[in-house]
Formats: structure tokens, sequence, C-alpha cells
């Protein structure tokens, strides 16, 4: 058997998005926030071991309410269901956070899996961001209904995404699947361009 | 499209769900005793009422629970929406649907 | 009756039209009948009139609950076809596509049956491999079918967008394939039924069955009990209930089919058009107007009504695929209700009740069956037992496991 | 004078600026503010059209979205717009419109002479003809079809974009006249999120034709103030130029918005065409209108006779004067404004009034303005073919059903009727409300609501046709809508006092005598214009038996226009009830079916169109394959490799270079599209023995399995191999297009079925791409790349390790669907390309071939490998699959298993896959290729199976296939017959389904 050897080159790690300059209209821009590490963690949101232990290793209790978004020392976690979490992370410290809830769990019928690849996030931010967001989400936005730290899996058009509201802005951010991101792109570029002058 | 309450994220487009059909079907676990009848009517046979009927969707663009819906096939009324294992949605002066294998137990 | 002939035409334009005879009676029911068939749809008519016609069963009542060819006979997209895959099917469907070819003149109605061809189109591997056994399934059984390239399929459609988002890679052509005049031909049957004694009874609804060990002895109606020794029921949409009255379940559920029409253009589509990959079909009707359908609502309903995704899920492959119809408009949609099998072949079938029939289960594509499925079902109900083309169409196979699996080996919706 | 009826003053229009247009390639102007309709009108152009059956000669009949007449074709070229109604074409600079159905040209169409036999062509005419000979009817039909559409439709792509939103609101308002704007401006004072929809570019609805006052002022004042009051409103939006056009379940409503529509082509910059709205609104308030009924009498759809409102309409929003000389024929005292209207500008003014002695307010004022009125008579024949010159008129018998007396001849140039006014349901019948015939309008209107959709009709929608009834019951409609949704309103507006005249009744005669008795008079009386449908077609109809509503319909076409009979419904009913002796009610009226007016296809497929239409998923290797040249494959929405062509190859030796290479030495192929599902929990091998046939239970942690999964009937639908990561964690992949199906299963089941499985599962498809390397020196070309000890012993077939490949962390799976020495590497997706070059760069000194998903289906094919959907179709248990071995005979239960036991699935006979070798090694049989025991070139023949998979194998020397033949098990060494479509029959051999390396020693090496 062949000695291993160095690959020819360092290997790059690489969005579906990367490269992509930011899309601006009158009143709303689509630009590529930093790549986060994702991890799903899955647990019962009624097992209290289970809770406990992602809010110790977390620092911040997993947001228990559907529908809404919590912020933690180490990432920001978005609820997906009554067993189910996103928390981004710095993607540096990924894999040791996963270690650590891995850790955590044992013994727990809990799981944590690495989805850092799997998506892409996208972010639309500006006083038009509803509007580009209606020409293809069927969800209510407005500010009664739908607020910062509000998330949502729901569609813009035929993707499945994960929505968060990041601020008043309004600024949201788009998590899609990796096949789904350049789509999903093209299709909110295209959605703004009605604001644009040119 | 309808408005579909789902019983964990709230009330969502028709579009974020997918159907699946009758709910309260209970899989039969001793199979091997049941006649070719018996087992194609578990496989094969709905109530497919005309009214009320208690049905499975599942929110796939949402949280990915499957749950239950009271509908009524004919006014197009929903009557209410249920997690798996709770109770069925009780719909006043709806018609009595007979539930598959006769006695109805939950799924 | 009186003969439809150029010269009647003649006569009565001279008379303004002011002696046609009525084109079927609306007598009072009899107490009893021989056969009494449930559901005054194109099925239930044409049933009426093959009794009549092949077997000389000619005291018959068709029972409507409201006005005939109200249900899907009227609610459909006219296609006839009957290149279906499966040996059984295809006898079924192409006995029927026999019928459609003499219709008009048996009936001496005009249902404008159009042979313009059929096309089915395959946008990728999977598609050219599924035609590919379809079209020599059917081939084998002596059916016409044919393959057509994408130069071909660009020849006989102009205003195709080849090179859309799954670019048409062939297709499968059955030339005797086509449309025919929906309401025409329950008009025609209704018609050709009453000439030779059939009683048609519209507004007569059917509200229960008396039966006697085991037997059925008649209907309880809107207008009081009416006999018979043989019942057929032809109720698409509507299976489900009667199947309740009579005391059994059937293996069917009932879900929206929803179709539209665009406004009235010159030809532009001289064929039928239909795509799995791209789910949506086209035709152009004899007054001009695109006819198009798709794929069924997802859910049980007896609403008549479907939901306005399902049509911008039609639409948007409608546009995709004929670039040139983004701006002519979609003047009208509306849905029937489809009774669906698992294996998306139809049941006629003897009842655990003795002496009832039931014919239903067409699913999405009654319509193209209406004569084959009368033809058969006559002949069912004459001998009281099933026809060898009926027999694998039995309830029974949803038992043994002898599916008719149209829907498993991808053949197409509608 | 350019414009010969434009009135000097009045109106809506700015005279400041003059609009050029053409209709059928002459020049005319108007000015913004008008329609199509209004500016040829203006210019006196009267014949606008031909109609769709007889050819005779047609003008405008309306003002709004009724019109039956008045139809032409927009623009040119790509942006043709046929069918489109003048009267709803806000005039631009440099419009083109065409009229339709008429050739050489409008005034002179040869096929008018279909009019004169107009005898022969009754109602249901091609029903009983064009039947002899048989032969002959597809010609019949070709004649037919092209005679019967009106226009040709564009044939190149609309240029054009079409946007949709969605919408959410409390209360959505249906029209903004006096009622609507009432209900807004009511709703919107308690807060409440509004949306006000009209079809018009600006607000007022009837205020527009009628210059009534409100609150002491002028109306349209009032309008004024109450839009700039909506403005103000944050949570209030008014869409002008928005029709809604559908009212589907649960107050969804789409309409549409004609975003630049009124603007010239490509004038709109970025806006899109139009706007397809999806409003979910909690509450709705229609305040629709009305429609005018026409009076259905000898010729009265020659150009010049129109609808008084609309005549109105034209006078006053306009300023156009319709004709210099009028008569107005009327049942009712509303007509009369009409005439009054057209006094004061100095037309000739008579009014024909069907009752006896009309004294309401209104008729009183046209008889003290002077205008002569003939009562109790009635209008019986219309001089002049291509524009009105005159009308005889007769006093009507006592009964309303004869005439008496002499003819008078009255001079005009457009006749002006009103039949009343029948309330605009439509939008609350397709909402499931129910209809009541009101006798003294003559119309069927809103009796009770669907609780489903819960809506308020108001104003003339719901037969209050009173300016002070339509502001009281805007205003109740928008309180009550808004408090419904839990808002109320601090200061709600007041009511205000609106100028309202009383009316007597009208005098109901849904028919009117004509001069010829019975049906040769009555087939100039017209009922739909737009379908030709006559009087005397209703009553044949009737005669003939179509005598229910919808065979009434059906049978004459009446209501089945672009229209779909908005003046010509309950006209049509009438007529029938007549016929038939019955009350109108019991007649019943027709479906209103959704669109409201038509929408075009565009705006209903949106920007899901083009580059948009769907999604087409690339891997993270794609860039690669597309800078190599791979010709793709479309699987599912996947694109995928097909082959890897090198300049001058075709497919098929492309596809033979592959297969070989990847024999000989290493092939590399992007299998990132496989469907990859994490599952953890301590039930997890408990669920993969349900869903699976075999046995899970003892597999050892780091070794993979493969495994088929069975939907309850059976049937094979699913395949695929797992692997065991730990104590309670494995890793299941799908196929590709099954992916998302079988994650659904497994979240079907868990959560349905067997809620205490403690199972969790989670699609990880895409967070790994995967690069297969097949071959015999796959092993030495990864070892120079990884960190993994590759020695057989440890790291055996069908065992995953995990490690490093290319400096990239990894799991390598040792797993093969070649045969071959194969190992699946898995990275993270974002290093998918990076790996790949990896791979790439050190392969090429092993001659590594990329290949695609063609020579995977080769090579899996001489192996035997069944691919599930392409040799089993949904009809295949895995005992028909020869895999038998895959069916656990321990396992009390799993998905399936019972169904393999019914009578049928037990049945010997059954198809059965096989292997088939043709007797000319050369022959490819074609996929699909049906089988027969015996056949005979071009004879139909008892197909005993088909060919399921068929290649030109280069690994085993010869073309090979895969088939499903009935018994086929049993039929080894029998001699088949394969014939196909160029007439040609093949003969074949039975036999088994591994046509290389049997032993499969390959793969374990």
């Amino acid at each position: 058997m062949a000695e291993q050897q160095a690959p020819i080159t360092a290997p790059i790690r690489r969005g579906p998005l990367d490269g992509r300059a930011p899309v601006t209209a009158d009143g709303v821009s689509l630009t590529l926030p930093a790549f986060a590490g994702k991890l799903v963690l899955r647990g019962g949101s009624d097992d209290g071991a289970f809770t406990a232990a992602a809010a110790k290793v977390l620092g911040a209790g997993l947001p228990l309410a559907p529908n809404t978004a919590a912020r933690g020392p180490r990432g920001l976690a978005l609820w997906l269901g009554p067993t189910e979490w996103m928390v981004h992370v710095d993607a540096d410290t990924c894999d040791a956070l996963a270690a650590e809830l891995t850790a955590a769990f044992a013994g727990l019928h809990a799981a944590v899996v690495d989805v850092s690849d799997y998506y892409a996030v996208m972010r639309l931010g500006g006083p038009r961001a509803r509007d580009v967001l209606a020409k293809g989400c069927p969800l209510d936005l407005h500010p009664d209904r739908f607020d910062v730290d509000h998330c949502a899996q729901t569609r813009f058009v035929a993707s499945a995404i994960l929505l968060h509201q990041v601020d008043v802005g309004p600024t949201y951010d788009i998590q899609v699947r990796w096949s789904f991101a350049d789509f999903l792109w093209t299709y909110l570029a295209d959605a703004m361009r009605e604001f644009t002058s040119r | 499209m309808l408005p579909i309450r789902c019983p964990w994220c709230g009330e969502r487009e028709q579009t974020e769900f997918s159907y699946g059909g009758e709910a309260h079907i209970v899989r039969p676990t001793d199979s091997a005793d049941l006649t070719d009848a018996e087992w194609g009517d578990y496989v094969f046979f709905r109530t497919n009422p005309r009214g009320l009927h208690y049905e499975r969707w599942f929110h796939a663009f949402g949280c990915r629970r499957w749950f239950n819906m009271a509908r009524d096939t004919v006014s197009g009324a929903i009557h209410g929406t249920y997690r798996p294992g709770e109770p069925r949605t009780d719909v006043p002066d709806a018609p009595r649907v007979p539930v598959a294998g006769g006695d109805g137990g939950e799924g | 009756m009186k003969r439809y002939s150029i010269f009647s035409l003649v006569r009565n334009a001279l008379s303004y039209h002011e002696n046609w005879p009525k084109a079927w009676r609306s007598p009072d029911p009899k107490p009893a009948y021989d056969v009494i068939i449930i559901g005054g749809g194109g099925h239930g008519l044409a049933t009426a009139y093959y009794l009549a016609k092949e077997h000389g069963i000619t005291n018959v009542a068709v029972l409507e609950k409201s006005w005939i060819g109200g249900g899907n006979t009227g609610r459909n997209t006219t296609i006839v076809r009957s290149n279906y895959l499966m040996p059984e099917s295809l006898a079924l469907y192409d006995h029927a596509l026999k019928l459609w070819e003499d219709l008009s003149q048996d009936l001496n109605y005009n249902v404008m049956f159009s042979p313009r061809g059929l096309l089915h189109l395959a946008h990728n591997v999977h598609d050219m491999q599924e035609i590919g056994r379809r079209g020599h399934a059917i081939n084998a059984a002596g059916v016409d079918s044919e393959f057509v390239t994408r130069e071909q399929v660009k020849a006989m459609v102009p205003i195709i967008n080849l090179d859309c988002r799954y670019p048409v890679m062939g297709g499968l052509l059955q030339k005797r394939g086509g449309v025919a005049r929906h309401d025409a031909v329950a008009w025609g049957y209704a018609r050709g039924a009453d000439a030779r004694g059939v009683d048609i009874i519209q507004n007569c609804a059917v509200t229960g069955f008396r039966m006697d060990g085991g037997r059925v002895q008649g209907v309880e109606t809107t207008r009081g009990f009416i006999a018979a020794p043989r019942i057929g029921v032809v109720v698409a949409g509507n299976s489900g209930a009667l199947a309740a009255m009579a005391g059994f379940r059937l293996p069917i559920e009932t879900t929206p089919l929803q179709a539209m029409v665009s406004e009235p253009l010159k030809p532009i589509i001289d064929c039928v058009v239909m795509s799995n990959t791209i789910h949506a079909y086209i035709s152009q009707s004899d007054k001009g107007e695109l006819v198009i359908g798709g794929s069924s609502d997802p859910y049980n309903s007896y609403a008549q009504r479907g939901s306005f995704d399902q049509i911008e899920h039609v639409v948007g492959p409608i546009v995709e695929l004929y670039p040139a119809l983004s701006r002519i408009r979609l003047m009208r949609h509306w849905a029937g209700i489809t009774d669906i099998t698992v294996d998306r072949s139809p049941i006629m079938s003897k009842t655990p009740v003795e002496g009832l029939f039931i014919n239903c289960g067409w699913g999405t594509g009654g319509f193209k069956a209406t004569p084959g499925s009368g033809h058969v079902f006559a002949h069912c109900l004459a001998l009281g037992d099933l026809t060898p083309m009926a027999a694998p169409f039995t309830m029974d196979r949803f038992h043994t496991g002898a599916l008719i699996d149209e829907g498993a080996a991808a053949a197409v919706a509608h | 004078m350019a414009q010969p009826l434009r009135l000097a003053a009045g109106g809506r229009v700015d005279r400041g600026r003059t609009l050029r247009f053409t209709f059928d390639g002459r020049t005319y102007t108007g000015h913004p503010g008008d329609t199509l309709a209004s500016a040829l009108l203006a210019n006196g152009v009267r014949l606008l059209g031909r109609s769709y059956k007889y050819h005779r000669p047609r003008g405008l009949y309306s003002a709004g979205a009724e019109e039956p007449s008045a139809l032409v074709t927009l623009g040119a070229g790509a942006r043709a717009e046929p069918n489109t109604r003048a009267t709803q074409v806000e005039l631009f600079d440099g419009l083109v419109a065409r009229s339709q159905n008429a050739w050489p040209a409008l005034g002179f169409d040869v096929s008018a002479v279909i009019g004169a036999f107009s005898r022969f062509l009754p109602a249901g005419f091609y029903y009983k003809t064009f039947m002899w000979p048989k032969s002959l009817w597809m010609t019949y039909e070709k004649v037919i079809r092209d005679a019967a559409g009106p226009v040709h439709g564009p044939r190149q792509a609309d240029p054009d974009r079409y946007e949709q939103r969605y919408a959410h609101c409390d209360v959505l308002v249906v029209g903004a006249g006096p009622a609507g704007l009432m209900a807004a401006l009511a709703a919107g004072r308690t807060g409440a999120r509004v949306i006000l929809a009209d079809d018009q570019p600006e607000a007022g609805g009837g205020l527009l034709t009628d210059p009534a006052g409100i609150g002491g002022g002028a109306g349209l004042d009032w309008v004024r103030a109450t839009v700039a009051a909506l403005a103000d409103m944050p949570e209030v939006t008014v869409l002008p130029r928005t029709t809604v056009v559908g009212y589907h379940d649960y107050n969804y409503l789409g309409a549409l918005e004609r975003v630049t529509d009124h603007l010239p082509p490509d004038a709109g910059g970025n806006a899109p065409r139009q706007r397809l709205w999806k409003i979910r609104a909690k509450q709705v308030v229609l305040a629709t209108g009305a429609i005018e009924r026409p009076l259905v009498f000898a010729d009265n759809d020659r150009p010049g006779v129109m609808l008084a409102g609309a005549a109105r309409t034209y006078m006053n929003r306009f300023g156009v004067l319709p004709g210099r000389e009028m008569v107005v024929f009327t049942n009712n005292d509303g007509a009369y404004a009409t005439a009054l209207d057209a006094a004061s500008h100095g037309a000739r003014v008579q009014v024909v009034d069907l009752r006896p002695d009309p004294r309401g307010p209104l008729p009183e004022a046209a008889r003290e303005a002077g205008i002569p009125i003939h009562a109790g008579a009635t209008v019986c024949g219309v001089a002049g073919s291509k524009a009105v010159t005159g009308v005889r008129v007769r006093a009507l018998s006592d009964d309303g059903k004869g005439l008496a007396g002499p003819a008078k001849s009255l001079p005009c140039s457009v006749l002006a009727m009103s039949g009343g006014w029948t309330p605009t349901v439509h939008l609350f019948s397709q909402a499931r409300g129910k209809l009541a015939f009101s006798a003294d309008l003559g119309a069927f209107v809103p009796a009770a609501g669907d609780p489903l959709n819960p809506n308020r009709p108001a104003g003339a929608c719901n037969g209050s046709l009173g300016l002070d009834a339509c502001l009281r019951e805007g205003r109740e409609a928008g309180l009550a809508a808004a408090h419904d949704t839990g808002h109320v309103a601090d200061h709600p507006p007041d009511l205000p006092l609106a100028d309202s005249l009383p009316q007597e009744p009208p005098r109901l005669l849904w028919t009117l005598p004509a001069e010829k008795a019975g049906t040769a008079g009555e087939k100039t009386q017209f009922v739909d214009l737009m379908g030709d449908v006559t009087v005397a077609d209703v009553r044949l109809a009737e005669r003939e038996g179509y005598a229910s509503v919808e065979h009434l319909k059906r049978y004459t076409a009446t209501g089945m226009g672009t229209d779909q009979g908005k003046t010509s419904n309950i006209n049509a009913m009438a007529i029938m009830a007549d016929a038939r002796g019955v009350t109108i009610p019991e007649v019943g009226h027709t479906t209103f079916r959704p669109n409201y007016v038509p929408v075009a296809f565009g705006a209903v497929a949106g920007r899901s169109v083009g580059d948009l239409f769907q999604q087409a998923r690339p891997t993270a290797m794609h860039e690669w394959h597309v800078a190599q040249g791979a010709v793709f494959e479309d699987v599912g929405d996947w694109k995928r490799p097909w082959y890897f062509p090198r300049p001058g190859e075709t497919m098929h030796d492309a596809v033979q270079r592959e297969c070989k290479a990847v024999r000989t030495s290493v092939g590399i192929v992007d299998a990132s599209t496989l469907g990859k599902i994490d599952i953890q929990g301590p039930d997890a091998a408990d669920l993969l023995n349900m869903v699976y046939t075999n046995a899970w239970s003892k597999l050892g942690i780091g070794r993979c399995r493969y495994g088929v999964m069975l939907n309850e009937h059976g049937m094979i639908f699913d395949d695929g191999v797992t692997t065991r990561l730990g104590e309670h964690h494995y890793h299941m992949t799908t196929t590709t297009g099954g992916a998302a199906r079988v994650m659904s299963w497994l979240e079907e089941w868990l959560q349905t079925e067997w809620p205490d499985m403690r199972v969790f599962c989670t699609s990880v498809t895409e967070q790994w791409a995967v690069a297969a390397l097949n071959g015999p020196r796959s092993r030495e070309l990864l070892a120079g790349l990884t960190d993994i000890d590759l020695d057989p012993e440890t790291f055996p077939f069908m065992a995953m390790k995990e490690g490093t490949v290319a400096g990239i962390p990894a799991r390598v799976y040792r797993i093969s669907f070649t045969g071959e020495m194969a190992y699946e590497v898995n990275v993270p997706a974002g290093y998918g390309l990076a790996l790949w070059q990896a791979l790439m760069d050190r392969g090429a000194a092993f001659d590594i071939c990329p290949y695609g998903t063609e020579t995977m289906h080769v090579l899996r094919a001489e192996k035997g490998f069944i691919i599930a959907g392409q040799d089993t179709d949904g009809t295949v248990t895995p005992h028909d699959a020869a895999m038998d071995w895959i069916v656990s005979k321990k396992k009390a239960d799993f998905i399936g298993r019972r169904s393999l036991f019914r009578a049928d699935t037990m049945r010997p006979g059954r198809m059965q896959l096989v292997g088939l070798l043709t007797e000319d090694p050369a022959v490819v049989l074609p996929e699909g290729a049906q089988v027969a025991e015996r056949a005979q070139a071009g004879q139909a023949f008892a197909a005993i199976g088909h060919v399921t998979s068929s290649y030109m194998s280069p690994n085993v020397g010869r073309s090979i296939a895969l088939a499903m033949v009935a018994d086929g098990f049993n039929r080894t060494g029998q001699t088949l017959s394969v014939p196909t479509l160029d007439g040609r029959v093949h003969r074949a051999v039975v036999g088994g389904t591994v046509f290389f390396d049997p032993e499969g020693e390959r793969a374990r090496g």
C-alpha cells in the first residue's frame, strides 16, 4: 500500500453562494452573512434532562416556544419543531461545540447532527424586504405577527426555507438547502428588480 | 388553499403541508393471523365519507410533524387539528363517522 | 326517435325549428323495472343504451339525482385515448376507443369525436423508459402507438418550447386518440336509450336500497320506491355514499380534479399534448378554447371545488412549455370529483348485495372509457355476471393483491 | 373636429393632452382618462367587431367588464393580446388595436354570409349534422375549428413580466364605489388592516357615472376626500386597477393588478405588467355593484344599441356623447337620467318606456325637459346594419305580450336601453353564498353567506341600488367586518347624506313582442351577444328537452363566452322559465365560476417560468462537471452528469470507454445526490427492522448493509445501504429520487404508528458530497490521499471508516454499486469540489476516469443490481426481483410483510426478473420492449414481459438485458421473442441476472 501523501493543494471549503456580489435595490439588499457552523439538536422539549444539558453547554436555554429563536453566548438557537433545533455557531467552534453537546447528551435520548454544509444562509434586509418575501412566502410577516427573533420553517415559492427575523430593519436570514441556494438567490434578486430604477 | 393550524407552528397555508389520508387507521400487529380480505381492508379500504373526515396531514415545509385534522369533505369546514395521541376534535352535531376496523382506536 | 339527417335539418329549418321533438322524454317512474341504473352520467346512460340496443332489455330506468351529464361527464377535459400499459386496461380502453370511432353514427348524434392524435411527452431518461415500455406494450396488443422524436414533436406542436426546464426528449403518439364533445356524449346516449324505451328520470335521488335476504329489491328515491331485481350503480364521485347505503365500503378515495379553459382562439394546438413530468395536459376545443388540466387536488373532497394553488401548479408548466400562451387568458376553472382507486384502475364488480353491481373508480380518466364502460357493464348486468373483460376489475383484487396497477407502473394521471 | 362626439367639457379626461392610437390601421386621437372604447366612440367609430357565429356587425355595448361585443386584439407580435375588451383598456399613446372575427375587413366580412344561413344554424345544430359520410368528419371539423375561434393568438414568447404576491388583511373590500369606499373608511378607522381593491384606475364606482351629491357637496369631492383619508391610514392599502377575480375557500381571494398595462410597451421600467395578489382576508366586504340588463328585442345587437348606464358613463366620465340622436328604451326610472344628461348636452332624445304611465321623479323631470316619452311602448325593430339609424316603436298590448297600434319610426344613432340592474354576485356565489330571486329587481341577490367565507355584500351588490343605501350598507359592513376581527373604531365615520331619488318599480318583460311571429321574430332577438344566442335558441333548447339551466347553458352556449354571460344569464333563465311555464327561481341559476374576468396565464404562472421555473439542483462538484463538458441528466430536480464525452465521442463511445476504464483501472462518479438520513436513538435498530425486509439487530458498528424497503402492499419502493456508525447511530442512504419520500416515510411511521420508538431521523442528504471511486486501482489511489488504513483485513467490503482524505475530514464507505472494489468518500459538501479535484489530480497517474449515470447503470446491470423504479415499478416484490435472500424469514413483522403472503403475491408465474441475452450479441434491445414466447413481425402478440434494462456491455463483450418475464425463473434456457417497432423480431435466451464476475470477488478484493 502506498504511503499517504499530502494533497496537492490545501482543501478549500466553499458554499454554494461563494463569490456572489451583494444585490441592492431601493430599500432592500441581498447579502451573504459570514459562514456559520450549523448543528441540529434533537431531543424532547418536555425532556428536562435534555433541555438542561443543552442549556448548560450553550449557556442559554433552547427556545421552547414555537417559531422563536434565542441568542446565547455560543450561538443562535432556532426552534424547528418540538424535538428539533437549529444552532448557528461560529464556524471555528462548531466541531468543539458538537463534541461538547454530544458528551452532555450521553445517556439521553438526544442527538447532535452537524449540518453546516447542508444549508446556506442569505440575508435580505431593508424596509422593502417584506415586499420581496411576500412574492413567494405565504407567511404573514406583518410586525404584529412576525417580529425580531421570530423564526419559521416555511417556503419561498418551491424552496423550503428557515426564515429568521434578525432586526427591525427588517432584516431576515433565510436558510436553504445547498442545492436550492443558487436558485433562491436568483429568485430573490429577480424579485428585487421591481425596486430598482434601471 | 386551506389555512391549516399546525398543532405546533400555528396557522399556515396548505402549500406547506402534505396530505396523509384517513386518520386513526391502526396497523394490525397480528397481521399473520388476518385473512387476505382483512389485510386488504386495512391496506386499501377507506371510509371516504361525505361529511366529517378525520385525516392526517404532515407539515412538510414546517416542523415536519404529522397531526390529525377534522374536516368536512362537503362543506370544506375545518373543525380542528390535534396531535397524534390526543383525543379527536369534538365536532358537535356532526354525523358519527364509522372508523376503519369498527372500534376506532386512537392512532 | 326522429333521426337526424340533412333532410330533417333542412325540413326543420324551413319550419323555423319549431317542430323538433324532445331529445328524450321525461317520464314518471314506473313501479318496477327489469334493471335500474343509478346515475345519469355518460357511463350510466351508455349502460342503459347498450342494455337496450345489444341485449334487448328495454324496461330500464336511469335515475339521476340532478340533470343528466352534470357530474364528471360535463366537467372533464374531454380526452379520449386507449394507450394504457396493462393488458387488462388496454383491452378495456381500446374497446371503448373502437366504439368511439363509430359513436356519432351509432347514436345518430354527433359527439364530435375528433381523433386528432394524442402526444405524451418525455422529458428525461425515466420518461423515455416509461414511454418505451408503454409504446411497446400497446403495440404488442395490436393498438396503435408510435414513438416520435423531438423534432417531430416540434412539427406537431409548433408553439412548444422544446428546451424548457425539462427539455423534451421525445414522445409517444396515439394517432387514434383525441377529444370529443363531452356534453354531447351524455345527450346522445340519453336520446338513443330513450328511443329504445329506457326511462330517463332526472331530479330523482336515490335515498336507500331495499333488500331482502342479501338480495336487492329496489331503491328508495325522492320519487318513491322503485323495484328492480338488478341494479347498477354508476355514480362517479358519489360511489362511496351509495355503497354506504348498501352497507359496504369501497377501496376508493374521492378527490377534486380541476380543469380550466382559456378564451377562444383560432387553432393553435392541433393535437392533445400530455406531459407527466411537467404535469399538465392541453388540447383545444372546436370552439377554440384551450382546455387544460393537471393532477388532482390531494385531499378527499366532495365539494366540486379545488385549491387555487393547484391551478397555479398547472398553469406555470403550461406557460413554461408554451411561452406564447402567456398572454392568453384563463377564462374559467372548475372541479369535478373523482373516485380514485389505489391502482388507478376502475372497479366493475358484483357487490356483497346480490343483484347489485357497481361500476366506479375510473378516477381521473373515466370520460374516455364511457362507451366501453357502458358496453361492458351492460353486458354484465344482462348476464348477471361479469364478462371476461370486466372480470379483472372486481373489488376482490384488493384482497388477493391482483391489482391492475396503472399508477405504480407510471401511467399518466388523467 | 378630430373627435366628433367629444363633448367640449366635462368628464374625467385630460383634454390638455392628446394621445394617438390606431384601430384597424387608422389613426385616431383620444385623451388620458379615456378607455379605448370611449376614444373610439368619441371618434364616431361604431363598428368594432363581428359576432362569433353569424359575423353580425357589433359595436360598443357597455362601459365595463360585462362587455360582450367590443372585443379587439390589442398590440401586435409577441405582445398581441386577443379578446381584449375595449371598455377595459386605458388609452395610451401609440396603442394599436385590431378588430376580430372579420375577413378581409371589418366593414366587409365575407363570413357575414353565414348570417344569411342562420336559419340552418340553430343552437345545437352541430349535434345533428356533419355525421355523413363518417370519413368526412375530420374535414368538417377543420372547417369548424378554423371558423370558430375569433382570432389568432401570438406565436412568440411573451416578453413581459408577471409578479405575484401574498397579502394578509383583516378586511378586504372589493370595489371602490360609494359602498366600498365607505366600508374601507369605516374599517380603516378601527385600525384594522384593510385592502381596498377596485378594477378602475380611480375610485368612485357608480359616482363616476352618476354625478350625485354626497354630504351636501359633489359626490366626487367626497370620493376624493375619502381616498385621501384612506391614504393617511398606514394599515390601509388601496389597489386601483385591481380586479378581484376569484373567491376561494377560507376567504382566499385572487386579485389581478394591471400594473403597467395603461402604459405604452416598455414604459413601465422594472415594474411587472401585471401582478396577481393572493389575499387571505379575515373578512370580506363585497361592494361589487350591479350590471345593467339589456332588453331583448329584434336586432338588439346592432352597433349603436348600448346599455343606458354605459351611455351615461361615456357622457359623464369620458366626456363623449354617444350620439346626437338618442332613443332611451327602458323598463325603469333610472334610464331617464341618461336621457336627461344627453338632452343637457344637446342631443335630441326620446324615451320609449315599457310602462304605461311612468310617474317617478326622473320621468317627470324628463317631461319637464321636453323629452318625448312613448309610454307603454316597445322597440320592435332597429334600422341600420353597421350603425343604428333609427328604431321602430309600437304600443304594447296590456299584458305586454303583443303589439298594438301602428309602428312609429324614430330616427336615432344610439339606442340606450335598460332592463334594470342585476347585482354583481359572482364573488358572493363563488364563496358558496346562496342566492335568492328578488321579484322587485328581477334578479338573484345574496341571501345567505357561507360560514367558511365570512363576507358581507353591501350596496348594489346586495340589491340596494340607492346611493344612500350604498353608503349606509358600506359603513355597516365595514364596521361589522372590522369588529369581527377584533377592531372597534373610537370615531367611526359619520354616514353622509346622499342625493337619492325614489324610483317606481320596473316593468319586467323578459322578451318583447316581435313584429314577426314565432321563431322568425325571435331569431334576431339576442340574449347572449357573445355566443350569438337568440330567444329562438333558448326556446329550441326547451323544446328539445335541454331545459335545465345547465343544459340550456351547454346546449346554446349561453354564458359560455369570455364575458361569462354577465349581461345575458338572467335574461336567458327568464326566457327559459317562460318557455317551461315555471318561475325563474324554479329554473335556478348556473354556478358562477372563477375567474370573474379572464386572467392571463402569465399572471397565474407569475415569475416561476423560464430560469425561475423549477430549481435545477447542482451538487458541490457541479461546476467541475460543467467545465469538463459533461452532458447532464435530469433526475428529479437534480442535474447529474450523464456521461463525459471527449471531443468527437458519441454518447455510446463515451459510455463504452467509461465502462471499460472502471473495470480496468479506476473511475470516479459523483454520488452526492443519494438521499442520506442520520438515524439515532436506542430503538434505531427496531425501526430498521420494521422498514427493511432484512434483519438489522446484529449489524456491527462500522459495518454496512444493503436493504430493501417495501410499501404496505409488499412492493419494493426504495433501496440503499445503511451503516451503523455507533451503538445507537445509523446512516441510511436512499435512492436519489426516493430521498424525500423515504425521509417522510420514516417520520410518518415513527410519529403516527410507533410514537414510543425512541428514534430521531435527521436528513443529511446535502451535508455530504460523495465521490465514489470504483475499480481495481481504487485502493491504490485512495491510499495516497488518506490516513485511513485501507488494509482489506481491517477495512473489508461493507465497512466504513472515518479519517481524512486529501486533508478533509471524511467518512469512507466500502460499498459498491459496480461490483468493483469501491470506496465512497463522503466529505462535508463544502469540501466536495476540493475532494474531487484532489482525487482527479492524484488519479491522473491511474488514468482515472470520471463517469456519469449511464455508465453507472451499465456497470450495475452487468452485476444484476436493480434500480428501484427502473427494474421495479411498484408491482414487484423482492421475490419477483430474484431477491428472496433479502427477506428475513425470522422477523415476525416488517412493513409489507403480510402482503407477500396474499393469494396473488404467492401465485406462481408472476413477473420475475431474469437476464436476457440476445442471440445476436450486437443487438441492444430497446428498454421497454415486450417479450413473447413466440411472435411474428408486425402482428399483435401476447406479451409475457418486458425489458427493464438493456445495454451494450464492453466488459461482457456483448449486449445484456434484464427483463421482467412471467414465470421467468422457470424459463431459464428458453429462447423468447422480442419484437421491436422497426418490424424486427429478436430472439433472446433467458438466464441469470449476473453477467459479470458472478462470484463477486472483485468487490471484496
